[in-house]
């Protein structure tokens, strides 16, 4: 094969693709593996696993072209862990033959994945977590509680960090695993939250058999291999540019404007306020593209889903007190299991409630002003008096 | 003087005898089985509380068969009733007698009826609320789209003809009387002659209803509206109370947990961020009790300034507690199997119920002459 | 003497006292010398000390009474850090000798005293304090910096802690003294502060030799003597009721009704809420007042304070929105030395710059809610390393 | 396309000119030391930056001896100026030139005028500012309190008089001509034919004069106000970029002094509580960069909109960066010896020249339809 030197290069390479393929004529499912084995699926992953080592700012290039031919996509939200936290992961870590078996029926949505770190007791200090994995001859026994797990009742893999040795400080004793969701003693339950809904479960491992080749990484090696999975949710959560008005304070504004009875002048200037506060928000996500396109990351992720989460609070909070009468109803407090969030066809008692979550879900607003206090401001730590203790010898 | 701030020893007993109660009736998990049911609010509950202790017949002077005191022990039972996010018709009920209190006032040969019903409701047998969308807030100048017949209404009492809706009224659901509203005048009907739907509400532990009338009769209660805008007016300050307990109980909670929540080797209830917004949140609730206190205790124009003041203070300390409980507990706070939630759509509502926080600093504008432009 | 047992027979006895001592007919120090000889200066104090050992509620009344007499009183906020700190400090640590030295000449105003506790590096943490007093025979011999010292310039006495002992933990090597400020070695520098003018000052001690008749407490006892001084500072910083529309709010509020050009709708709503904001102030500093006089002294101390700032502080932050062009201008940046601070004569502008230490001075903000929290609330303390360590190898 | 929110090389050269010299020529100490002598502008700062690295002919045309730069360019230069407070007219200048530019194209006779001015404002021999208080908006519908004879005014280039008086001009001072807007028509006047007299201006940095006209001779620049708009509308939109870089500054030397300053045995940067804070100043102040950028970029109703969003986040990023600075370094931030206070006056007066926050949320709700009512 030719190299791509120029973006005409690649469009070429994914025309004379098109031209064989036809996304009309073929299975959804047969595209999609005929584009991963041709190398188009992600550009910037090496060939033979579903790309053509490119640098990662060509990828809209070949989405686009995708689009304009009408080809089926993989429903990248569906399988979002997989894509933004399973995959690199696996890429990162994984052996040959690991990276063979899963990542094309990842990408390919065949097999969605779901993520095991978070658990009742360890949260924002993931290194806490008490997962035991116990070793007996090629397999791992495995037993403990998670929680948080989107996806849980619908995947087929999950990427699992456990403990494997409690004598030691507790970011030296985790190993990474994946964890096949149809083994015996895996238990999915519905984690029903404020909604009314759930979203999310909590996932119960009773002597979970894991065979030893499903490990990611080396034994005690698995907080190294949990930051790059963390890492990488962290880009996936940043930038991106969006129009105008986008998301709830276009919802806020649609409702000023079509309501004139609503309109409270005594709320006009906070109205305004978090209008401005919302544009200056996506004005700061555009400059962050703008940016990781020109090779320049910078930590703004972090700032960018905090800055989501506190305007997502207070834009639904001032909805509610414009709305007066009707926002002391509700549209239905029956327990569901959406697979997405969905703030604006739901009521506006919803958008307030649901906009609690952001502020925890994904890393919470303290550990996020934390990373920037640290990371970007280079302020000093927290005195830590739990880095050099056994993890079995933790306060709790 | 300024001993109206401080809380009594009798109203420190009536708090414990209230707060008893509810620690035995009412944990928040089984308030919280409750929203679900066919019957979320709870007549044992209301029972025990109201005719037990009194609470239904507060306000009721003692030759009526009330306990004959004042909105400051209701307020203090409201805290408690905040505290536990009580499923009772308390402030409906409240509301109501204040208003036939006032109807017995203005003369116009209706007193008797209102006398009656005071009576009843300080027996527990009767509960009775105004229906008026819980929203409004005590100086709105309310219209409503109930229309009755005959019309203009005679002075002297009389039977007369309700139809037409009112949404969204609090507490509809377990009373047996329902004081209306409508084009200038005020009128009692049967509970029973009306229909009541309850409607899907943000705040779970206080449900809402649409009551609809058609060609309901009616008996004339009183012929201008004064009495309702002091009802309003007197369950506003009451209401400051009862987000008071509230918050007070957010934080109570909140505190308990950071003291014990432990992440990366120590209790998150050391780290000085979340210490410093907890101390704001505590010097929020003790001017809240300042406030609460003075608009239970205020007359006059001195009680529209104090309630104005105490529904804008309160209405912000409540969701600002109880959303800080939320986020302080993280994941476990944003489930449903958490009391949080409750604390939460609450105090959210409650921040809009008689009048929004922007609606009351509007009102105060007025009353202190700050005027807008 | 009769014992009062009523304030029928305290007014009696102050009745006696005005009936042979005519405030008119006597000079203004013999007055308040005798009012202090009679036991009616601080009621609660012990009698032969200016008072009569009565219970603390009882001083309004003599206030009242003397003030209806049209009697001269001591400039109370001249001698502010004498009456609310010094005194008690000395009543509960002196000698008999000390106590009367010192209380008549403080009560009466004949001498100032002013208070040497902060230094450039101990702020906050009073305790790392560096000036050090080295034993001479009878006397100290004194050497370092204070600073933010009111009254310094007109005080004849200071009270101050030293330094003793650098080997053992910072808590336990402090001595508390009382310094003639007349002493040579003691230099004053006028402190000048953002608004212009200097209400503080900076004191040098250049080996000032301070006899150990002085002391007040035992060698290495400085910080409990200290914590004395403090405490009565913050009562006297607490309560008090006051009128509505006291203070800054009252002027921002005339402000709006004066002036209909300068009623910028969008404002209104901002207006209101600090108006409520300062109305619930006022009512919670009038129900500590309240709680004071019935005998339930709360921590609200701290907490009136720090709301006491935060308000001044956006409160003159929102008249400067208001006003626009005025607030462009300032009055004067002439360096002058002021007793008091004068927030209502003076610019919008020197009330938003002066409001600014509100939350410096005499504690700051983060420092009450520190208190609130760890006595109040009872969250537990920060992790501290310097509890146990030689104050000479403390990290600054 | 988003480029335009980033900085170019060529921008990143210009801040390094700017930067270099402010750090030889305006170290903070001597900024404060100026304050009080009767010079407060600089004038050698001044003519190092203007015509020594060009800033004062940046926006004037290439064949009109200027840098033919844009506001891009212009805003990097006040990022940089505002990191050092520096006592130079710059702010006012630019909009002077902006002005005239805008006359420039009316095209009404005047074009000769304009021209012959901005060729020598981009030599440096001439020092230009607009005679408007520098609280006005961009929006404003100015009228004033100076008249003009003839009255009406002809068309045609022409001399006039102007008598009354201008009130808090920026940059009077150093300027050597004044552009005068008055009764709806634009004029030119010798600053040595006007009454100049300093103010006591809150910000010291940029001391404020009122300006008097008593029958002082002028000449016609413009028969309509468009210029003036346009002006305002640029000199809002880089003075949001000199906010933001004074809001970099004070987070800067804050950040540094809590890494160092000690208490209780630790970095007081270590406690939570502070690190929050200074965590979320970073958050607006990123935000900032890409407002401000945008505002510097945009044309035609979208700068219109840019910079009204711009002037209300950078006036609350850099007052709440200010006020951080201060409380931050305790006592010494207190004092005048220290430079948080040449911050907080600036940034607070910042705040309200050329509209306040609140007045550029007004025009916002125009510009994008959210009506108050």
């Amino acid at each position: 094969m030719q190299p791509l030197n120029t973006q005409h290069d690649l469009e070429n390479r994914i025309h004379d693709f098109l031209a064989t393929h036809d996304p009309g004529a073929t299975s959804k499912l047969d595209f999609l593996r005929a584009r991963f084995d041709a190398g188009l699926a992600w550009l910037h992953y090496p060939p033979g696993l579903g790309g053509l080592g490119l640098p990662r700012d060509q990828q809209p290039i070949a989405e686009k072209a995708f689009a304009a031919a009408g080809a089926p996509d993989n429903e990248p939200r569906r399988i979002g862990i997989g894509l933004g936290m399973a995959a690199p992961t696996i890429l990162g870590f994984g052996s040959e033959e690991q990276k063979q078996r899963w990542l094309r029926p990842l990408w390919c949505g065949e097999e969605v994945w779901c993520q095991l770190f978070s658990e009742p007791g360890a949260g924002s200090d993931l290194a806490a977590l008490a997962t035991r994995a116990v070793r007996d001859g090629d397999d791992w026994i495995v037993s403990g509680q998670k929680v948080w797990t989107s996806m849980a009742h619908e995947a087929r893999w999950a990427i699992l960090v456990t403990r494997t040795d409690p004598d030691v400080p507790k970011h030296q004793g985790m190993t990474y695993f994946v964890l096949d969701m149809t083994a015996p003693g895996v238990e999915v339950r519905p984690l029903r939250q404020m909604t009314g809904e759930a979203e999310f479960n909590e996932v119960f491992l009773t002597d979970v058999r894991i065979p030893d080749s499903q490990r990611l990484g080396a034994v005690g090696e698995g907080w190294k291999v949990a930051q790059t999975t963390l890492m990488n949710e962290r880009v996936a959560i940043g930038g991106g540019a969006s129009p105008r008005e986008s998301g709830m304070i276009g919802v806020l504004a649609q409702s000023w404007r079509d309501n004139e009875k609503l309109r409270d002048p005594s709320l006009h200037d906070r109205l305004l306020t978090l209008w401005v506060a919302a544009e200056a928000a996506r004005l700061t996500a555009q400059r962050l593209s703008a940016q990781l396109a020109a090779g320049q990351p910078g930590p703004e992720g972090s700032a960018a889903k905090y800055a989501f989460a506190t305007l997502n609070q207070q834009i639904s909070g001032l909805e509610l007190e414009l709305l007066g009468e009707e926002a002391l109803r509700y549209d239905e407090w029956t327990m569901r299991r959406p697979d997405t969030v969905d703030f604006v066809g739901r009521s506006p008692g919803y958008r307030y409630l649901r906009a609690k979550g952001n502020s925890i879900e994904g890393g919470t607003s303290e550990i996020l002003l934390n990373i920037i206090a640290e990371r970007v401001l280079g302020l000093p730590g927290e005195i830590r008096t739990d880095k050099d203790v056994a993890w079995k010898d933790l306060p709790r | 003087m300024s001993d109206e701030l401080l809380y009594s020893e009798t109203e420190e007993e009536l708090r414990a005898a209230v707060a008893d109660l509810l620690a035995d009736r009412a944990p928040w998990a089984s308030v919280l089985a409750r929203t679900e049911t066919a019957e979320p609010y709870d007549p044992e509950l209301w029972k025990a509380l109201g005719t037990g202790i009194g609470a239904a017949g507060l306000l009721i002077p003692e030759d009526l068969g009330g306990a004959g005191a004042s909105l400051r022990e209701a307020a203090v039972v409201a805290e408690e009733l905040g505290k536990a996010v009580a499923p009772v018709p308390f402030l409906g009920n409240l509301m109501a007698t204040e208003l036939l209190l006032a109807a017995r006032e203005t003369g116009n040969g209706t007193a008797a009826i209102a006398e009656d019903l005071l009576r009843r409701i300080a027996s527990g047998e009767t509960t009775a609320v105004i229906a008026i969308p819980f929203s409004r807030s005590p100086d709105t100048t309310y219209k409503g789209r109930v229309s009755v017949t005959p019309w203009p209404p005679r002075e002297d009492p009389h039977e007369a003809r309700l139809t037409g809706r009112v949404t969204s009224v609090a507490g509809a659901q377990p009373a047996d009387v329902l004081l209306v509203p409508s084009d200038g005048s005020i009128y009692v009907v049967q509970a029973s002659d009306a229909q009541i739907t309850p409607v899907t509400t943000l705040d779970m532990t206080r449900v809402l209803s649409d009551v609809e009338f058609d060609d309901t009769p009616a008996q004339l209660l009183a012929i201008r509206y004064e009495p309702l805008s002091k009802a309003l007016l007197a369950g506003a300050a009451v209401l400051a109370s009862e987000q008071l307990g509230l918050a007070e109980q957010c934080l109570k909670t909140t505190v308990e947990y950071v003291k014990t929540r432990h992440q990366f080797g120590r209790a998150i209830g050391s780290y000085q961020g979340l210490k410093h917004r907890l101390a704001q949140l505590w010097v929020q609730i003790a001017q809240a009790r300042a406030v609460a206190r003075y608009a239970a205790s205020a007359t006059g124009k001195e009680q529209e300034i104090a309630v104005a003041v105490a529904q804008v203070h309160c209405s912000a300390v409540a969701v600002q507690a109880a959303e800080e409980c939320v986020q302080m507990h993280g994941g476990i706070g944003f489930t449903w199997e958490h009391p949080a939630h409750l604390y939460l759509k609450r105090a959210k509502s409650a921040s809009i119920a008689l009048g929004s926080p922007a609606r009351h600093r509007r009102r105060l504008a007025e009353l202190v002459e700050l005027p807008a432009g």
